[in-house]
């Protein structure tokens, strides 16, 4: 008993980073509730941020286990973390909505505490706790936006959410049953028994709803379109992202691909779910909405990394990964900047880039990044997935990475026609209205992250540096 | 920083000083516009002079000159290997002309927009970028430095066309930009297919040293795709086997390229985004459009898609000489039947342009030079149609040619060099365009008894190209210039007047380079002669060695 | 017949009965009320598994909190809302259609599995070893629990106190 | 009595829970349906942890219990605005995010 | 070497640059000027002559690889080149009256010594590029001086169909051109062995259509609508000529089969072109007729072997008709003089009894008539019988091998003998005899120097001692030997010869008779008259100009329907390949609503229709949501389950 618990105190050291979070988030809370002043929660929430920073450490490139194998630590975890948290950290630049008090700010810590521990999570408890906690702050931080429909999204999303996560738990007691044992290192192959099979595609059934693949996509448009700004930024990227690396996790744990339909079937739900990103987005006016068939779009893109063995995509799939973070927190900036002056529609936008020329081009590199074209590095993105596709395509034959690798190409063209209505409206049309006014330090920042996403492509080193020194399983 | 590498970058620095000034200011963006280009302009001219055409190569490694070479990207990408590109310029015989035709035509394109007054400020960023792209696209040696010059071009362009293009200028811009992409997803795919099929022996050598493990360095760079540096049994590897419905996988890159860059040329059946960009784009645009950024087109073609795919070539020979013949004939029957003077030059582009391709498809030595030749002359010659009718337009604010006749009486000047330039354009000896239109028909006509490629009657039929070019040039000119001087409209006759010093400017010595090339070509082949034949040497090597077993 | 299977046949009658009852009744107090009903009877179950701990605490969470909220929840939409409570139901057919698929779907795919108890290993003194667990093995879930409830706790507060906000 | 009988009844409170969601126009009782599911969950997870000497299960049951517990409570918060905006809980007339 | 060829470029340049100094004078004397320059190239190219006496003069260029451009002077050609620079001279001195007070006498001056520059180059052009640059350039330059009054539409337009005939018949000498040159023969003087039938056969229709050869013919009168001077220096002595030059230099190398095309295709023409020329009222179509005519005989000449006659009448053909055109160019300047603009002053229906008024005219006009007709002791006699007799012998010796239907040559060409002298007699008979329709009379007009010494001269030069001691001997050409030497030519029995000029002289004298007894007692035509098909037939050219006329109609319309389906159809077939693919599931019908649609707008109308099918499903209930994902769900798990 002695030994197990001096074995705990070593553990909590080496996660004191994860676990300090915890604390500083309700240290924050605290704080928080005896001021009113934004910056000063502001500045707090950064600090929490900054002081995971600092006790963070880079992990080995081997896998540890911690905590009775509960919890798991490798690299790429730890790279993802820090992703996680510097994304988070930018969000502090989104112009503040009205209302956003401390509340709001320790439901984004929530979301990514659960977001770091679903990615350590080896153990489906605490997967399940961590995949829970960053939905049950994601239904609150949604309806913390304003207007009359905010309740409304999030109220569809914890219906949606609360069933899939639901059905989700079934699976997991099924394979509970099965594999006698809920440590995911440890499941082993279990043949296909129908009702293992059932348990096994149920238990994926929660884990595609927070990665928003087809069929578990409905709830995005909604719940982006009323969302506090910042908040839809966070839980399209950061809970998205911490998704598909437990996809990852599990696709290997679960040994998903010594099915033969595995594949098939997954390249199917992905070519499903960029189709209908891209073709729904088509009829948005809203911008927001497109953006948000956009990152479902987007979702298929990350997922057909990861259906591919031996580590084919995941090199592409961590710069998919930093890519989209980064292009996500600059166009839900962009939209944010934009929805303060009430520019809310494809239509409203009409005529302001001869006004606004600067934010009109940071707007245009933004979607050309979205879109996947040059020179940004949306399409390095694209480049290294098309990589991925057509290298395991050229080892395997397999017709359906090859159907897969044509869709992708074509929903390329797609999503041209919609992500450019917004150049679009800005440039080619005119509208009589009066020019909008947008506050220095706002256009900065924008301009710094439509920069970035233009130099990360004319120097990639930096990136490169950090992603190759990441664990590739 | 390289000669080359000045060339492009220079416009940025120019963008640069275009973005600190403020929008006030509107006469000095085109003052800045004009320095930058015309700085270009003589770097352009150093570069000629100082390039050597006596050099000789045996493999592509040595054909270049003015090369500079740096590590852009090395990325790992796990199991695939690694990822190389490079920033990777130089010029040989086929580019280093087509450089120096851009930056010619981009000066007089500022001139052109001289006139420019709707917010000048965007108007001569997107321009000056523009200027960086196109020489950029014609000097990268590194497929992906090549994409992203030749995709970033589109976005100037668009907006060049969607803001300062004519009435239909929203529907027309978005035509080129859709078009465009679309054939440049094409060519994506097959570039990234290519690079997954080449590695580079050195970096791979070096990376392993530094490992210790086996490592596979992908390349996007030409020259190592060029000199066929494959790897075994990769997906674009020659005699792999891959096949998707019984067509070689390289047959299939050859023919996915030669869609993406047709479309840019443009070739029947995807031209028809050419003469509506024309007709809506600003005459400045139009110059550029048809001067420089259909020659990109022909220029991919060259050197992706022929190149590096001599068996797809040599295999798809005849129909792709076919194809060309088709544009040669039916972009000619369309052009006699516009009613708008823009719009029949616009199709005698189409027409031209069949020309190139069906030079290159021969793949003889006087095809392939024939076809360069004419992707230069018809630079010259379109971009200052383009200028013509947008004097015309200037002034009237009309292009209809039934619209005014007799228009020699009052405009002998402009008459004149309409005159020089539609001969130009239908072939008349002694200007450039004959030289190119007749290379390109002799090797048509060689081609069979020479490398047995393209059957003779394609040739043959192509001559008929040079009759219908004269019907419809000349039915316009007799239209438009001769018969009473009359106008549509009486307000014109007041605003009609004959060139202007700045107009005389473009079109002189756009004039004098016509008639020199048309009488002294050897001044271009001896330029590129030994690239030339060094290019179709290696195609017909290479190629049969990569045709499928 | 043993007694453990007439307690457990008793119970998953009760159950079926209070589970149809929630598809069949529009009377929203008695829906909340065979909802405990089936609660307390899955406590009874648990129970019939050796899991004590579990039972309690289904019963004090499930019938002690949960149906208590449930029933506030009623009571406050009904206060305001004048149409009365809606409890009718919609696209029965299709969900029908559902259920008999997952029913005997399920039921075949359980019918045709592998599981069985093939040895029984609990600890013999389940409370002990749960308190032990949670101290040690879970520690970290336990306390990422912790932090879950205190978000459930200052996120529903506020946002049930923004439609206070709303309401003013 | 075996394991099957557990699953029997654990898979009919699944499909039932699933049904409610589906069927009832109160968005109480879609709720209800979700905890429904919940519990056919733990009924799984409590009857497999029989031959687990860790009783996973049944800790991973108490968990959940209480993550029930905390969803439920979310949403009646989240559902208090919804009825203050929309005056009804009719989770088919919480439509009006159409575009 | 060097010199020579620096005095040829000289040579040649010389015109031009003529015509470049000339804008630098006065608008008076420019054309003067313009002479000058043309006098002493003329000087110049009897320097030529010198210089290749005893060897051609051979230069090249290079241009790419194996093409090079390769210039060939030998005596034929420095004789040639004398001969263009020689009428040249004489047609720049004819309008320097000719055009005064015209509007862009410069820009007139240096198109013609354009063209006299360009038919020099054609003639020194030994390799088949260059030979096709000056070819081009010759029918270039006609244009311009075609199209020099541009602002009447009729004569712009006439300019530019005279262009496209030209242009399709250069289409035609490029294939041969190009063909021979796939073969590795770059040059004229490289052809050493026959030429195959088809590139020949394309060689020879470019010949024909410089030298206005059916069907090609129509051109040259439409060409009329220039300035008469050039009429008599293009049309008449030097470009149409250059069919028959290439033709003669080809002669060496064509096969027989080739020949005998020229042969009928020249006699064809000959008759044709006689018969048409019977029912012209403009002075200057009658003259463009007889051009045509002549060309054949030329041709005939060519086709039966006896190229050496052919190269005759093309010499002697220069002389007297340029002489006929600048006659008739003086009868128009006075009526035009008379008429102002009330009249047509080319029509010969307006005019005669002008022998009192242009006296001078009249005489040159008869003379060179009568060398037109073959009337012995005239040079067209001595040049033209060669040529008769040859299509004799060559006919005897196809007839001896039992094909008689080469008996339709010297058919045609005797009956083309016979409508000769019976057309020119109609001219002269309608323009000098008989009373006169003018109804206003001038007696105070004088003729200009200017205009009457070219004509004197050119009469003069009708003569046949300027060509052969004897009169009769149509073999007895001073250059004959000198330049011809290495032409085979067809050996002719002396009783074939014998035949051949007294049939034609006694069908000339039947002919003239005729032209009398129809024209020559005052018949005086109207210009509204009615005129029978025959006559109708004849003076449309055999409705030659309809047929090009339908042609260029039809294609114009084929062109419209082209664009028409560009515009409909081709722009949207991208749409077309794009739906169907994506589409092909949907019913025929529905593609079918939408097909007419464009490409941007048809694939955005496509994606806009699924999205909204898509939104739908997106924007329902959330337990309709639901139900459909979980149908998709069960469905997905089914699929593993039971596939």
């Amino acid at each position: 008993m002695n030994d197990q618990l001096n074995q705990i105190l070593n553990d909590l050291i080496l996660v004191k980073a994860d676990a300090v979070l915890i604390f500083s988030s309700v240290v924050f809370l605290i704080i928080g509730l005896t001021t009113t002043s934004r910056l000063i929660l502001k500045s707090f929430y950064v600090i929490s941020l900054l002081v995971y920073l600092l006790l963070h450490e880079q992990a080995d490139l081997s896998v540890i286990y911690l905590f009775s194998d509960f919890y798991k630590t490798s690299s790429i975890q730890s790279f993802f973390k820090l992703l996680f948290i510097v994304f988070s950290g930018f969000l502090v630049f989104y112009p503040s909505e009205k209302k956003q008090g401390v509340e709001f700010y320790f439901l984004m810590l929530a979301i990514i505490i659960g977001s770091i521990f679903m990615i350590s999570a080896n153990h489906l408890l605490l997967f399940y706790i961590a995949i829970e906690l960053t939905s049950f702050s994601s239904y609150l931080i949604i309806s913390l936006g304003s207007g009359k429909r905010v309740f409304e999204g999030s109220f569809k999303y914890l219906i949606f959410g609360g069933t899939s996560s639901a059905i989700m738990l079934y699976g997991i007691s099924i394979l509970y049953g099965y594999q006698e044992t809920l440590l995911v290192s440890q499941f082993t192959y279990f043949g296909d028994e129908p009702f293992y099979l059932f348990g096994l595609l149920t238990a994926f059934a929660g884990l595609l709803f927070k990665v928003s693949i087809f069929p578990f996509h409905i709830w995005v448009p909604s719940t982006y379109q009323e969302g506090p700004n910042a908040a839809v930024s966070l839980v399209a990227t950061v809970p998205k992202l911490a998704g598909f690396l437990v996809l990852i996790h599990w696709l290997d744990g679960m040994k998903f691909f010594s099915y033969d339909w595995a594949r098939p079937l997954f390249t199917l739900l992905i070519i499903f779910t960029i189709s209908i990103g891209v073709l729904a987005a088509l009829r948005q006016k809203n911008v927001k909405r497109m953006v948000s068939y956009g990152a479902i779009a987007h979702s298929g893109f990350l997922m057909a990394m990861l259906i591919l063995p031996d580590g084919f995509g995941v090199n592409s799939f961590l710069w998919y990964a930093v890519i989209y973070a980064l292009s996500n927190l600059a166009i839900f900036m962009m939209i944010s900047i934009f929805e303060k002056k009430s520019i809310i529609e494809l239509e409203d936008y009409s005529g302001l880039g001869s006004k606004n020329a600067l934010l009109g081009a940071v707007f245009t590199v933004i979607l050309l990044a979205l879109i996947g074209l040059p020179p940004t590095l949306g399409f390095n993105a694209k480049l290294y997935m098309f990589s991925s596709l057509l290298g395991y395509y050229q080892l395997s034959n397999d017709l359906w990475i090859l159907t897969l690798f044509i869709v992708a190409i074509f929903s390329i063209v797609v999503s041209l026609f919609f992500y450019l209505k917004v150049p679009y409206n800005m440039f080619l049309k005119s509208s009589n209205e009066v020019s909008v006014n947008i506050n220095l330090p706002e256009k900065l920042v924008a301009t710094i992250f439509s920069l970035l996403l233009l130099l990360g492509f004319l120097y990639p080193e930096l990136l490169i540096t950090i992603i190759d020194n990441i664990n590739l399983d | 920083m390289s000669l080359l590498s000045l060339i492009i970058f220079i416009p940025f620095l120019a963008a640069g000083i275009i973005l600190l000034i403020p929008q006030r200011f509107t006469p000095i963006f085109k003052w800045v516009a004009l320095l930058s280009t015309s700085a270009q302009f003589v770097l352009a001219i150093i570069l000629i002079i100082n390039f050597d055409p006596q050099l000789s190569a045996n493999s592509w490694g040595e054909i270049f000159q003015f090369v500079e070479k740096k590590q852009w990207i090395l990325l790992n990408l796990g199991t695939l290997g690694w990822l190389s590109a490079e920033y990777h310029v130089g010029v040989d015989g086929l580019s280093v002309w087509l450089v120096v035709l851009s930056a010619l035509l981009l000066v007089i394109g500022v001139l052109s927009s001289w006139k420019v007054t709707r917010r000048t400020k965007g108007y001569f960023f997107l321009y000056i970028m523009l200027s960086s792209t196109i020489v950029g696209c014609f000097v990268a040696l590194d497929l992906m430095l090549f994409y992203v010059f030749f995709e970033f071009m589109l976005l100037p362009m668009f907006f060049l066309i969607g803001i300062w293009g004519g009435i239909r200028r929203t529907y027309a811009s978005i035509k080129f930009f859709l078009y465009t992409l679309f054939g440049s997803l094409f060519i994506l795919v097959v570039f990234v297919g290519l690079y997954l099929s080449v590695s580079d022996a050195d970096l791979s050598a070096k990376l392993t040293e530094q490992t210790g493990i086996e490592q596979v360095v992908h390349t996007f760079n030409m020259v190592t795709i060029l000199d066929g540096n494959y790897d075994n049994g990769a997906i674009l590897s020659p005699n792999t086997g891959f096949e998707i419905a019984g067509i070689p996988m390289r047959y299939w890159a050859f023919l996915f390229l030669v869609i993406g860059f047709s479309i840019k040329l443009p070739i029947v059946p995807v031209h028809t985004w050419l003469p509506d960009a024309h007709v809506e784009a600003p005459t400045a645009i139009s110059v550029l459009l048809a001067g420089i950024l259909l020659k990109i087109g022909g220029y991919g073609l060259f050197r992706v898609a022929y190149a590096m795919f001599p068996d797809g070539a040599m295999h798809y020979a005849q129909p792709i000489a076919i194809l060309g013949l088709i544009s040669i004939i039916y972009g000619g029957m369309n052009a006699m039947a516009q009613g708008d003077l823009k719009r029949l030059i616009a199709y005698s582009s189409i027409s031209h342009m069949g020309f190139v391709l069906l030079g290159l498809a021969t793949l003889t030595s006087e095809g392939i030079n024939g076809s360069m030749f004419q992707m230069l002359s018809h630079g010259l010659i379109s971009s200052a149609l383009f200028l013509i009718v947008g004097v015309y337009y200037d002034r009237t604010g009309d292009r209809k040619i039934e619209n005014a006749s007799g228009l020699a009486i009052r405009l002998p000047n402009y008459t004149f060099f309409t005159a020089l330039f539609f001969f130009a354009s239908l072939g008349l000896p002694g200007m450039s365009g004959f030289v190119g239109e007749l290379f390109v028909l002799l090797g048509a006509v060689g081609s069979e008894n020479s490398n047995g490629l393209v059957s003779s009657w394609v040739g043959l039929v192509a001559v008929l190209g040079i009759i219908i070019s004269a019907a419809y040039y000349l039915w316009a000119f007799q239209r438009m210039f001769m018969g009473r001087f009359w106008l549509r409209k009486p307000e014109w006759e007041e605003a009609i007047e004959d060139l202007k010093p700045r107009e005389w400017i473009m079109l002189v010595p756009l004039g004098a380079m016509v008639i020199y090339f048309g009488l002294f070509p050897n001044v271009i082949f001896d330029a590129m002669s030994e690239t030339v034949r060094f290019f179709t040497d290696h195609i017909l090597t290479q190629g049969v060695e990569y045709a499928p077993k | 017949m043993e007694t453990s299977n007439i307690i457990f046949l008793f119970l998953a009658a009760i159950m079926v009965g209070a589970v149809g009852f929630i598809l069949f009744s529009t009377n929203i107090l008695r829906i909340l009320f065979a909802f405990a009903l089936v609660t307390i009877a899955l406590a009874g179950i648990y129970v019939l598994l050796h899991a004590e701990l579990v039972a309690v605490i289904q019963l004090m969470i499930y019938a002690g909190g949960i149906v208590v909220i449930m029933v506030f929840g009623i009571m406050l939409t009904k206060e305001i809302s004048e149409k009365g409570i809606t409890t009718g139901t919609h696209q029965i057919f299709p969900a029908i259609l559902i259920f008999l698929i997952v029913m005997f779907g399920g039921g075949w795919m359980i019918y045709r599995s592998s599981l069985t108890w093939h040895e029984e290993a609990m600890p013999t003194n389940v409370v002990e070893t749960t308190g032990k667990l949670f101290l040690t093995d879970h520690l970290l879930a336990f306390e990422l629990v912790a932090f879950l409830l205190l978000v459930v706790l200052v996120g529903a507060s506020f946002v049930a106190h923004k439609s206070k906000e709303a309401k003013k | 009595m075996n394991l099957n009988a557990f699953l029997y009844l654990s898979i009919f409170l699944f499909a039932s829970g699933l049904t409610i969601v589906l069927v009832k126009k109160n968005a109480v009782l879609v709720l209800v349906g979700i905890e429904l599911m919940l519990n056919a969950a733990n009924l799984n997870l409590v009857a497999f942890s029989k031959f687990d000497p860790k009783i996973s299960g049944q800790m991973f049951a108490i968990f959940v219990i209480v993550l029930a517990a905390g969803e439920i409570a979310i949403g009646l918060a989240i559902l208090i605005n919804v009825y203050k905006n929309y005056m009804t809980a009719n989770v088919s007339e919480i439509d009006h995010l159409k575009h | 070497m060097q010199i020579t060829g620096t005095y040829i470029l000289a040579l040649i340049l010389l015109p031009v640059i003529g015509g470049l100094v000339a804008y630098r004078f006065e608008k008076d004397v420019s054309l003067k000027v313009n002479a000058f320059f043309v006098l002493v190239t003329l000087i110049g190219s009897f320097g030529l002559i010198g210089m290749v006496h005893s060897e051609s003069f051979v230069a090249s260029r290079h241009w790419l690889d194996d093409y090079t451009l390769q210039i060939n002077v030998d005596r034929i050609a420095a004789l040639l080149i004398t001969l263009v620079y020689f009428i040249a001279l004489l047609v720049f001195i004819f309008s320097i009256h000719y055009m005064k007070g015209e509007k862009g006498i410069k820009r007139y001056g240096l198109k013609l010594s354009f063209f006299t520059s360009s038919m020099v180059g054609l003639l020194i052009s030994d390799s088949f590029i260059l030979l096709f640059i000056f070819w081009e350039m010759v029918g270039f330059s006609s244009y311009l001086l075609i199209s020099y009054w541009y602002y009447e539409k009729e004569k712009a337009k006439s300019a530019k169909e005279a262009f496209m005939i030209n242009r399709v018949a250069d289409a035609f000498l490029l294939i041969g051109i190009i063909m021979l040159m796939v073969q590795g023969n770059h040059s004229l003087s490289a052809l050493n062995e026959p030429l195959g039938f088809w590139a020949g056969l394309f060689l020879v229709f470019g010949a024909f259509g410089k030298s206005a050869q059916l069907p090609f013919s129509g051109w040259l009168p439409k060409a009329m609508a220039g300035p008469t001077p050039v009429s008599a220096l293009i049309h008449a002595a030097t470009m149409v000529t250059a069919g028959v030059y290439l033709l003669i230099r080809l002669s060496p190398v064509l096969p027989e089969s080739l020949k005998f095309v020229i042969a009928i295709v020249g006699a064809g023409t000959a008759f044709y072109a006689a018969f048409s020329a019977l029912a012209q009222y403009d002075i200057k179509s009658v003259l463009a007729y007889s051009t045509i005519s002549q060309l054949g005989y030329m041709m005939v000449g060519i086709g039966v072997g006896a190229t050496t006659s052919a190269a005759f009448h093309l010499w002697t053909h220069a002389f007297f008709k340029a002489g006929l055109f600048m006659s008739a160019g003086s009868v128009i300047m006075y009526m035009h003089h008379v008429f102002r603009h009330q009249y047509d002053p080319q029509d010969m229906r307006n005019m005669g009894g002008l022998r009192r008024f242009l006296p001078v005219t009249f005489v040159v006009h008869t003379i060179c008539s009568l060398a037109l007709a073959g009337i012995p002791f005239f040079s067209g006699f001595m040049s033209k019988g060669g040529i008769l007799s040859g299509s004799i012998q060559w006919a005897n010796n196809y007839g001896e091998i039992g094909f008689l239907w080469a008996y339709l040559v010297p058919f045609l060409a005797f009956s083309t003998a016979f409508l000769t002298p019976i057309y020119i007699a109609r001219q002269l008979f309608l323009v000098y005899a008989n009373k006169t329709n003018l109804p206003i009379w001038i007696t105070g007009f004088r003729q200009s120097y200017w205009v009457k010494a070219p004509l004197a001269i050119l009469a003069v030069l009708s003569v046949w001692f300027f060509f052969g001691l004897n009169p009769l001997n149509a073999n007895g050409w001073y250059l004959s030997e000198y330049a011809f030497a290495s032409f085979a030519s067809i050996p002719i029995s002396f009783k074939i010869t014998v035949i051949g000029e007294v049939v034609a002289t006694l069908l000339v004298i039947a002919g003239v008779s005729l032209a009398y007894l129809i024209y020559g007692r005052g018949v005086i035509l109207s210009v509204g008259q009615r005129r029978n098909f025959f006559a109708e037939f004849a003076f449309r050219g055999w409705f030659l100009t309809n047929v090009y006329a339908a042609i260029a109609i039809t294609y114009q319309s084929f062109c419209r329907v082209l664009a028409k389906i560009d515009e409909r159809f081709i722009d949207h077939s991208i749409d077309l390949l794009g739906v169907s693919m994506v589409m092909f599931s949907r019913s025929i019908g529905w593609i079918d609503r939408y097909l007419v649609d464009g490409i941007v707008r048809f694939s955005a109308k496509f994606a806009a229709t699924m999205g909204t099918i898509l939104g739908r499903l997106q924007s329902r209930g959330i337990q309709s949501q639901i139900l459909y994902l979980l149908i998709l769900f069960i469905s997905i798990i089914a699929w593993i389950l039971f596939l």
